[in-house]
């Protein structure tokens, strides 16, 4: 279960890279076809979310057929240990998915922001307070932390998606506090300070502009591993209620699809996370790259520069007067 | 034969964006043993990358062109390999951002014996000893060998990478900006011992900067750069006198001066893009002295004296006597 | 510890009361203990980073603050714009205390100190067009009353800055700029407001040689002919010496000397000018002057050596240079054209 | 001296955050209000003797703060963390015993996940956007992105015939089994296959991720083109000054994420049952087992602050500059 924060190294200056009109997230999403790959798979799961259940051909909790039919013409994917229809509770359990993992990683980054931007932009006592503070939260195993808070709570949606949320928020915090901590050094934020300008004017004009481009990057990563948070919290009994694709292969797993040889009932929902974690992820690394132009020019790599025989210059010069 | 000899050279770049850029077009300078040669421009005229190929750091997407002669010897044409055995035995570099250049996590010694090990010139203790006279000799106590970059100041870094550039005894040390990031007072300490290591040690130094005053006073000749080709190269005595580009005129005229009371002029206009083809010469829109040919044809580098070589029309004979009235050189 | 206070650095000329007058002005930073001292109780230590400094600048001249790295002049610079709390010392700005203002009372006067800073870069925001960016002054201080009004204001301003036609410019976004393009447009950013004092914090030192004269020629106009006064912070003697007035000599705090450009220039009296000028290279190689090299750099301003705080590395130190730590005195000229020096062995010329 | 100060502050932190940990674990459990964890000692089937001992250790009829002081008290003089309601066996015993299993497990499969990650990471970025650089990151990816207990079940779909696919060993109990210490070591490392390979291919992609970035940003730095300048070979450059400086953010993010390995690999004890802390969690939840939940809780929140602790210490170990 994947708690560390991603390869987003942390306490980079982002310099938001000047934008030829539009934010950065819209021109990265062009030039990167990364991005675009990965907007079309979380696009096509969230299409698949909204419009599915309408159009599933079965109920995704009555059975509907024989216990591990293999796909079929009319059990597309089969039917999982209860004789449910797969492809049903793929579109219903989708939408389950979706939900916490967008509305988590919502929550993340209002909280997590939130607390960036505070702790970044005041800097002295309130920073170090708030980030001792995040340090606390980043050292608790969150699976952990989850389990016990659901248990005794009791298993419902918002309560998943808060507990998730609330755990997530450490790594969009730290990642935003350097983002802002490093602008409010910058030349153009002291000038406007000079000038008398408020805090808050700076905060809205200067830095909200300059960090929202990270702030969706980490949050779009976030969405990736709210999903997969929730997928174990259901592993362990204490998911949402209803389906999921987390509840889906903890089903699987307890009526041992693997040893039954029934893989459609545990291939497609882990795909399905997989795949989405995977949208996620191209998108908000594309955008952290393009902000983040850290990565220089390597001295040292296995091609080398090349030599060019005297013979091709001269044409080459000839090319260039005639051109 | 000098000892160094650089023929024809050029450096293409692939751009990420597709198209090249022409960063150097065919320079062609040489070093005695024991001269101090200065190779001035502003940014992005070349220079640094004309120094990174002499040494064959430049990345892959750089194509060069042209010969690097050392004591007769082709070293460039082979390729990084073929290079390789010449780096710090016959030519070393000193970098600019001397805070970075020295690795944060190895002490200062260790770094100077190193090369020393590798090439083979000395190992073991006898390297140790070597490396603390050489510190020594930058005016380091041979202490600080164990000690690391970041505990130097500016100035003792750089002191510290020119001990390391001398590890191998080279013939050549090559310095791109060794102190522009340094104080004044800290940058004629530096310079006085850059002197002082070509009287004593008969090393050639090539020494890059954007600060004319600097080559005037450290250099014996230079060559001025401008958009990736020579504009002139000359004794600095008679850069500065009797220069025959107008760049050179002009960039004198735009360097206040401490005690000169001639007017700071600056100069209007951008220099070309150079991933372009070149029309005409590259100075042309912003020369006081432009005229009709300029315009269309490039200039070639052109012998206008002993050891004074330009690229301008107005050295050709017909416009000998116009050169003439605008020579005031920098005290115009 | 800092030097009595001295008689009033330069008489007032006839006419122009000082733009702005700083009195023995002291910025202390506090050093960060390690732990293990904080737990020993050793007493907080502090480094002054500016340690008694007075000078005054009158409308429409140009006062040039030199020296090495480390040696306070940002820190005089940012103090003066009240950017940086000033341990003690005072601060008039035309005539008014200003030193410990309040915020509120302290905004209407921010309109009147502006300062252009070294990074062309990082001196704009990369997300605003230059329109918005020499607007934003306005709009924080609530002048220009309507968009047109305030439209016309930043034409205007372009223009001044000698980035015309303006609406080549005003469109674009910095990155589209060149440094030089870039800074001519953080000056005009101040000038909309009509400041009566410029603070300029090595505001060429990143640029290209052919382009730094533009910007230092503008510079000089606009004192000129907007008598503002202008405050030039540069580590560079020799821009110092071609568009200052007056310069002021600083190491480790304190200035060391202070007078007309052309007196500095041509009749140094502190050791360590003598020894600066002597190192700035000159463009003619035939000028070359015997450079006196100190050897060592600026020591820490942690541990101030006693004394005059340049005796261990003065080429004429005397021993009683170990002992007394010598304030500005008269060495030439009398009232109004005053060229001082802090040094035993100056003596009035 | 400033670097015994780093060390120091390193120190107090870890035993500030464990401090807290523990809070966190006595208010989850006890001052929760309406949780049934409230009567700690009504275990369903605990003999009356044992009800009166806990109440009397815990002093669970006492008010809260009390409550806290004692369960401090037993906590760190006695390491008594309760009896666990399944079997009533003291549970910190329980626990040890399951941990060894899983630091086993956890062991192993770190150790491939680490050294593929590193290879993989070190080529990708030396040979960049080459094939190599391609292929490696995107496994990586694909294999970051699939959830945990997918790949495990895939590799029991797969591979169920050939390798054991629950439990830790096939005898039904060590203390009978009579068979040679080898044949044992033997029947444990095959069961041990599965879960471990399972763990590797859920971390390798993360490290070679992490490893990758940080190579290329060292590989940017200007101290390998001076080393390159000094006319060493790549292979030396690589070694002796790339892999040197880019092993400072390696190693913290490796230690860091050991720490959450600890708790990640319940997935993988539910999955091939391994009797590991995450499988006693996971019973431990379905049996609303509070006082192993909060023991297990204990033991992955001190794993993770030890990690954390070693990962500063290497830290402070391989860069010479730190100094706080």
């Amino acid at each position: 279960m994947k708690t560390v924060e991603p390869a987003i190294a942390e306490g980079t200056a982002l310099e938001a890279r000047p934008s030829k009109g539009g934010s950065p997230v819209v021109q990265v999403l062009r030039e990167r076809k990364s991005a675009l790959l990965g907007l079309f798979i979380v696009g096509f799961f969230v299409l698949v979310a909204v419009i599915g259940p309408s159009l599933a051909p079965y109920s995704p909790n009555v059975p509907s057929g024989p216990v591990y039919a293999a796909p079929s013409a009319h059990h597309v994917l089969g039917t999982d240990g209860s004789g449910v229809d797969v492809l049903s509770e793929m579109m219903y359990g989708g939408r389950t998915s979706l939900i916490v993992g967008f509305a988590a990683a919502l929550v993340a980054m209002i909280v997590g922001g939130g607390i960036g931007v505070l702790a970044g932009y005041s800097g002295g006592a309130t920073d170090v307070g708030l980030m001792r503070m995040t340090d606390y939260f980043l050292v608790i195993p969150d699976l952990v932390l989850m389990i016990v808070i659901a248990t005794v709570f009791g298993p419902s949606l918002s309560h998943v998606i808060l507990v998730i949320g609330l755990l997530l928020w450490t790594t969009t915090a730290r990642i935003v506090r350097s983002q802002v901590k490093s602008i409010r050094e910058r030349v153009y934020v002291r000038r406007a300070r000079s000038l008398g300008a408020s805090h808050r004017r700076i905060v809205v004009q200067h830095i909200l502009p300059q960090v929202a481009p990270l702030l969706i990057a980490t949050t779009v990563l976030t969405i990736a591993y709210a999903i997969f948070d929730e997928s174990a919290l259901a592993f362990l009994g204490v998911g949402v209620p209803g389906i999921s694709w987390g509840t889906m292969l903890e089903h699987a797993f307890e009526r041992t699809a693997m040893t039954e040889g029934a893989w459609w009932a545990f291939v497609p929902p882990g795909l399905a996370i997989g795949l989405v974690v995977i949208g996620c992820y191209l998108m908000g690394q594309a955008i952290e790259d393009a902000l983040n132009p850290r990565l220089r020019v390597a001295h040292l790599s296995i091609r080398t520069w090349r030599v060019r025989s005297p013979q091709t210059v001269t044409d080459e010069l000839a090319k260039d007067e005639a051109g | 034969m000098s000892l160094l000899a650089v023929r024809d050279l050029h450096v293409w770049f692939d751009l990420p964006h597709g198209g090249r850029l022409h960063a150097v077009q065919g320079i062609t300078f040489e070093v005695e043993v024991g001269e101090r040669l200065g190779l001035v421009g502003e940014s992005g005229c070349g220079k640094t990358t004309a120094l990174l190929a002499l040494m064959g750091l430049l990345p892959p997407s750089a194509e060069v062109e042209g010969e690097v002669l050392i004591d007769g010897i082709e070293i460039l044409r082979g390729g990084e390999d073929a290079m390789r055995p010449h780096r710090w035995t016959d030519i070393a570099m000193v970098f600019q951002g001397a805070m970075n250049a020295l690795n944060p996590v190895k002490t200062v010694g260790s770094q100077i014996v190193e090369p020393m090990e590798f090439h083979g010139t000395a190992t073991g203790a006898a390297a140790k000893r070597e490396a603390g006279d050489l510190l020594q000799l930058v005016g380091i106590p041979a202490s600080a060998a164990d000690r690391y970059p970041h505990e130097f100041s500016g100035g003792m870094r750089q002191r510290a990478a020119i001990a390391m550039a001398l590890a191998c005894e080279p013939k050549v040390l090559l310095a791109d900006e060794p102190t522009t990031a340094l104080d004044v007072m800290v940058q004629a300490q530096i310079l006085q011992l850059l002197v002082s290591l070509t009287h004593d040690l008969g090393l050639a130094v090539m020494l890059v900067t954007h600060d004319l005053p600097l080559v005037t006073q450290v250099c014996e000749r230079a060559v001025v750069m401008y958009a990736g080709r020579t504009a002139e190269s000359a004794p600095v005595d008679t850069l500065f006198h009797d220069p025959r580009h107008p760049y050179t005129r002009l960039l004198f005229a735009a360097t206040p001066d401490l005690t000169g009371d001639s007017e700071v002029v600056s100069i209007p206009g951008a220099p070309p893009r150079l991933d372009r083809p070149l029309v005409g010469c590259p100075f042309a829109s912003r020369c006081d002295r432009t005229f009709d040919r300029c315009r269309v044809d490039t200039p070639e580098l052109v012998m206008v004296a002993a050891r004074h070589q330009a690229a301008c029309h107005l050295n050709d004979a017909e416009h000998a006597h116009e050169m003439d009235a605008a020579t005031g050189g920098g005290a115009s | 510890m800092s030097a009595t206070v001295a008689a009033r650095p330069s008489g007032s000329l006839e006419g122009g009361a000082d733009l702005l007058e700083v009195r023995d002005l002291v910025v202390r930073y506090p050093v960060r203990r390690g732990l293990m001292r904080a737990l020993r109780r050793e007493p907080r230590k502090f480094v002054s980073a500016v340690d008694g400094v007075s000078l005054s600048v009158r409308p429409g001249e140009m006062l040039a603050i030199v020296g090495e790295s480390g040696c306070g002049k940002t820190s005089t610079a940012q103090a003066i714009l009240r950017m940086v709390e000033t341990t003690c010392g005072v601060i008039e700005l035309g005539g008014r205390d200003i030193t410990h203002l309040g915020a509120k009372d302290l905004r209407p006067v921010r309109r009147t100190m502006q300062m252009v800073y070294q990074d062309p870069y990082e001196s704009l925001d990369p997300r605003f067009r230059v329109r918005r960016a020499v607007e934003e002054p306005m709009v924080i201080h609530g002048i220009g009353g309507s968009k047109g009004e305030r439209e016309r204001l930043v034409i205007e301003a372009l223009e001044r800055v000698e980035l015309s036609p303006a609406d080549l410019y005003v469109d674009r976004y910095p990155h589209e700029l060149s440094g030089g393009q870039r800074q001519r447009v953080a000056i005009a950013a101040s000038l909309v407001l009509h400041p009566k004092l410029l603070l300029a914090d090595e505001p060429v030192s990143m640029l290209d040689v052919s382009v730094r004269a533009g910007i230092l020629t503008l510079l000089d106009h606009l004192r000129r002919d907007g008598d503002m006064g202008i405050v030039m912070i540069t580590h560079d003697l020799s821009t110092a010496a071609h568009f200052a007035d007056r310069i002021a000599v600083m190491y480790l705090g304190r200035i060391v000397e202070e007078g007309s450009a052309r007196q500095v220039i041509r009749d140094p009296q502190h050791p360590y000018t003598k020894a600066l000028m002597s190192v700035v290279p000159k463009r003619d190689p035939r000028e070359r002057t015997e450079p006196q090299i100190l050897q060592g750099e600026t020591p820490n301003p942690i541990d101030l050596p006693t004394g005059c705080r340049f005796h261990p590395r003065c080429p004429v130190a005397e021993e009683r240079c170990s002992r007394i730590d010598p304030e500005l005195r008269i060495a030439r000229g009398t009232s109004g054209d005053v060229h001082r020096a802090a040094c035993v062995l100056v003596s009035p010329g | 001296m400033h670097r015994a100060d780093y060390v120091i502050k390193r120190i107090a932190f870890a035993l500030i955050t464990v401090f807290v940990a523990i809070t966190i674990n006595f208010i989850l459990f006890r001052a929760l209000p309406g949780s049934a964890v409230s009567n700690f000692s009504r275990a369903p089937h605990a003999s009356p003797e044992l009800r009166a001992t806990l109440t009397h250790e815990f002093g669970l009829d006492q008010p809260l703060w009390k409550q806290y002081v004692l369960y401090l008290d037993q906590l760190i003089v006695h390491r008594n963390m309760g009896v666990s309601f399944a079997d009533n066996q003291p549970v910190t015993t329980e626990l040890a015993g399951k941990l060894k299993n899983t630091l086993g497990m956890v062991f192993v499969g770190t150790l491939f996940a680490i050294v593929i990650g590193i290879v993989t990471g070190f080529v990708s970025a030396w040979r960049r956007s080459g094939v190599v650089d391609h292929v490696s990151t995107n496994t990586a990816i694909v294999f970051y992105a699939l959830p945990t207990q997918f790949i495990g079940m895939m590799l029991i779909f797969l591979f169920a015939k050939y390798l054991p696919t629950a439990g830790m060993r096939n005898e039904v109990n060590t203390f009978f089994s009579g068979g040679s210490t080898w044949s044992s070591i033997k029947d444990i490392g095959l069961h041990m296959m599965l879960p471990a390979i399972t763990l590797a291919l859920t971390l390798f992609g993360e490290y070679t991720l992490v490893v990758r970035s940080a190579m290329l940003e060292t590989l940017g730095e200007d101290y390998v083109l001076t080393a390159r300048a000094k006319g060493l070979p790549q292979r030396r450059i690589v070694v002796s000054h790339a892999l040197r400086n880019a092993m400072l953010p390696i190693v913290t993010l490796v230690a860091l994420s050991l720490g959450f390995i600890v708790a990640g690999a319940i997935l993988v004890e539910i999955v091939f049952s391994w009797p590991g802390i995450g499988q006693a969690v996971y019973e431990a939840v379905a049996t609303r087992d509070y006082p192993m939940l909060q023991g297990a809780f204990l033991v992955l929140t001190l794993s993770v602050v030890f990690f954390n602790f070693i990962a500063d210490l290497l830290y402070f170990k391989l860069d010479p500059r730190i100094t706080e």
